[in-house]
């Protein structure tokens, strides 16, 4: 074990130092937008390092803080460049795309759910992603922010049961199993919307 | 002199992130050489016990539904009912655990398990500071969207 | 040390190298660079039996990519 | 912890599982500088930019739109509540967490000025915020790695983080609190609502003090 973490931890140093050279030398922001997701794997291989359970539950929040800066640098990046009204190339017209979502999708939705819980919001939030993409459906946007804004109040309040009533442990779990699973559904459910929204 | 010709390249804020870079390439090159140094005192906390035969693999921690288990936390003291998360399976994940011996992650991401004990109870906190994250991150992609949608 | 993880950071190594310096550099092929590393992390994961954390890992990955794909798309519309 | 001379007497600890918040006088002080900004930003309103004709005596008032001014004053609480947070947590890595936290929300507050160069000097801070990310978690990783927990109490005064760790600890809130060098910039080009933008400075002000205790603790 002391030898894996001490190879890791000189990969992971020649990793960041090839990163942050290439990223000094970039000019273009494009360019160093994408170099950004390049960074965020460095600071997920150093704490997959670590190998032990409170290191998979450390992974998961620094996956979150990763898709969740990139959405908004990206979007920054559209209004800051103008180019948000752009009709896009479609660089992925690809026939799969237009006959599979519904089914690729519902499965994808249903295992999310079974999973709940941060991971099972991710999966069914690819899942709507996808089958939102493929059909070009326009949401409601109102809706799903507020649907996932009452899931946020129902995480902090499992928090608190878990806080302040530790023996009803099994309430607070199913309530924050559940309401990650629709939050982060719901978010990720906002991607697909904006993707789809120049070609209606 | 030498200050002057700082702050000019420091006042070009495309250039701060570049100033960075060097910043952490070279603190990274000084900690190269400590490397070998560093002990490994890793699983002091939640160490893994891996059992390939048991049908939730790599996930087994033990337990009876309904009863603890022995996990190390920092501070067992202050979760009294530290390890009953980690040994509770749904009725489904029962079925799903007896039925086959290859649906182990299935099974831990479904409630119940170490990984929500630790998301959860013990480092709660942890969770709602992320979920928030979340939050702030789509809440300023979807202002700047729907801003931009009104104009 | 299990051969996943060996394979897992020559992947992350070489995959960084590679999108550091992609060969034609524009945004699609540093895009698809990026995979390279990101398959080098769960390998590792692999290696240290995250399992959960890499169900996770591939269903944000897919996400950033659609993320990427759609500024890119509108990045090339303008030319 | 407290027999160290920078915290002070202890005042108050909240056990709650592995992370335990605490108060001890330095960073209660800290704190109640908190509580004060966030009711000025809750309870201020912006100020109006003049913008003046050239040649003439003529000037006028700049519109802030009424939801401008609301999304900013959301970021600006939520920002000082993540400023409360980083100073009263107990543990390495809730603090990275919280100090991202802080980065994401001081990009919102200055991501609602419609102009195009403060969203430019945004989009700059944001990429500097993300990649701190690596110091950042790198610096919780190895100290986990190292000692075996996350802990400021178990970790007070035992000098067992190495200096790798420190100075990762240290450039990656440099990262997340770099804000105030582009906010400058941004000013300069006329961004607009003046209580929210004084919570991007205080609050990378309160990221250094806290991470200064915390090094010099651990």
């Amino acid at each position: 074990m002391i030898e894996t973490f001490h190879t890791g931890m000189f990969a992971a140093s020649l990793c960041i130092i090839i990163a942050f050279f290439s990223f000094m030398k970039e000019t273009d922001d494009l360019h160093r937008l994408l170099l950004t997701d390049l960074a965020s794997v460095m600071a997920l291989f150093l704490i997959a390092l670590v190998g032990t359970d409170l290191a998979e539950a450390l992974i998961l929040p620094g996956l979150v803080v990763t898709i969740s800066k990139l959405m908004a640098l990206a979007e920054i990046y559209l209004v800051k460049e103008g180019i948000w009204g752009n009709q896009p190339a479609r660089t992925l017209d690809i026939e799969v795309l237009q006959s599979a979502p519904a089914i690729l999708a519902s499965i994808l939705v249903l295992y999310g759910i079974f999973l709940s819980g941060f991971s099972g919001g991710a999966v069914a939030g690819l899942g709507v992603i996808f089958y939102i993409i493929c059909k070009g459906h326009q949401e409601r946007f109102e809706l799903i922010e507020t649907v996932s804004g009452y899931a946020w109040v129902a995480w902090i309040g499992a928090f608190f049961i878990m806080l302040i009533f530790p023996s009803q442990w099994f309430l607070a779990v199913m309530i924050a199993g559940g309401a990650i699973l629709i939050k982060v559904t719901a978010k990720l459910s906002l991607i697909g919307t904006m993707r789809g929204e120049s070609d209606v | 002199m030498i200050i002057r010709r700082i702050s000019g390249i420091l006042s070009n804020f495309t250039n701060l992130s570049r100033v960075y870079a060097i910043l952490v390439i070279i603190v990274v090159l000084a900690g190269i050489a400590g490397i070998p140094s560093l002990d490994y005192k890793g699983d002091r906390l939640y160490p893994k016990t891996i059992d390939r035969n048991s049908p939730l693999d790599p996930y087994d921690r033990g337990g009876i539904p309904f009863e603890s288990t022995g996990i190390l936390a920092e501070y067992p003291g202050n979760s009294p009912y530290l390890g009953y998360i980690t040994a509770y399976l749904t009725p489904l994940s029962l079925a799903l655990a007896s039925a086959t011996p290859h649906m182990g992650t299935t099974i831990v991401a479904h409630p119940g398990g170490i990984i929500d004990e630790i998301l959860y109870a013990t480092r709660g906190l942890d969770t709602v500071v992320e979920t928030t994250i979340l939050f702030v991150g789509f809440a300023v992609a979807a202002y700047l969207f729907r801003r931009r949608e009104d104009e | 040390m299990s051969p996943e993880f060996i394979i897992g950071f020559g992947l992350i190594i070489l995959g960084t190298v590679a999108t550091a310096w992609p060969s034609p550099k524009d945004y699609i092929t540093r895009l698809i660079n990026l995979e390279l590393p990101a398959f080098g992390i769960l390998l590792v994961m692999l290696s240290f039996d995250e399992t959960l954390a890499l169900l996770t890992f591939i269903a944000v990955t897919a996400i950033s990519t659609f993320l990427f794909v759609r500024v890119i798309e509108k990045k090339e519309a303008r030319k | 912890m407290f027999d160290l001379n920078i915290e002070g007497a202890e005042l108050f600890a909240l056990p709650f599982g592995d992370i335990v918040p605490y108060f001890s006088i330095y960073s209660a002080t800290l704190a109640a500088f908190v509580l004060i900004f966030i009711l000025i930003s809750a309870f201020d309103h912006p100020e109006r930019q003049l913008n003046i004709i050239f040649g003439g005596d003529a000037y006028y008032e700049k519109e802030i739109k009424e939801d401008d001014t609301r999304f900013s004053r959301f970021m600006a609480i939520a920002c000082g509540f993540a400023t409360l947070g980083a100073v009263l947590t107990g543990d390495i890595f809730n603090f990275t967490l919280f100090a991202v936290l802080v980065g994401i929300t001081n990009i919102a507050i200055v991501a609602s000025a419609g102009n195009r160069h403060v969203l430019n000097a945004a989009f700059q801070y944001g990429i500097v915020a993300m990649i701190a990310t690596v110091p950042l978690f790198g610096a919780a990783a190895i100290i986990l790695a190292t000692t075996g927990t996350l802990s400021i109490w178990t970790l007070a005064g035992m000098g067992a983080v190495p200096l790798l760790a420190k100075a990762l600890l240290i450039l990656g809130v440099m990262g997340e609190g770099i804000a105030p060098l582009y906010i400058g910039k941004a000013e300069i080009i006329r961004a607009q609502g003046a209580p929210f933008v004084l919570m991007i400075h205080f609050s990378s002000l309160l990221l250094f003090l806290r991470v200064t205790e915390i090094v010099l603790v651990i």
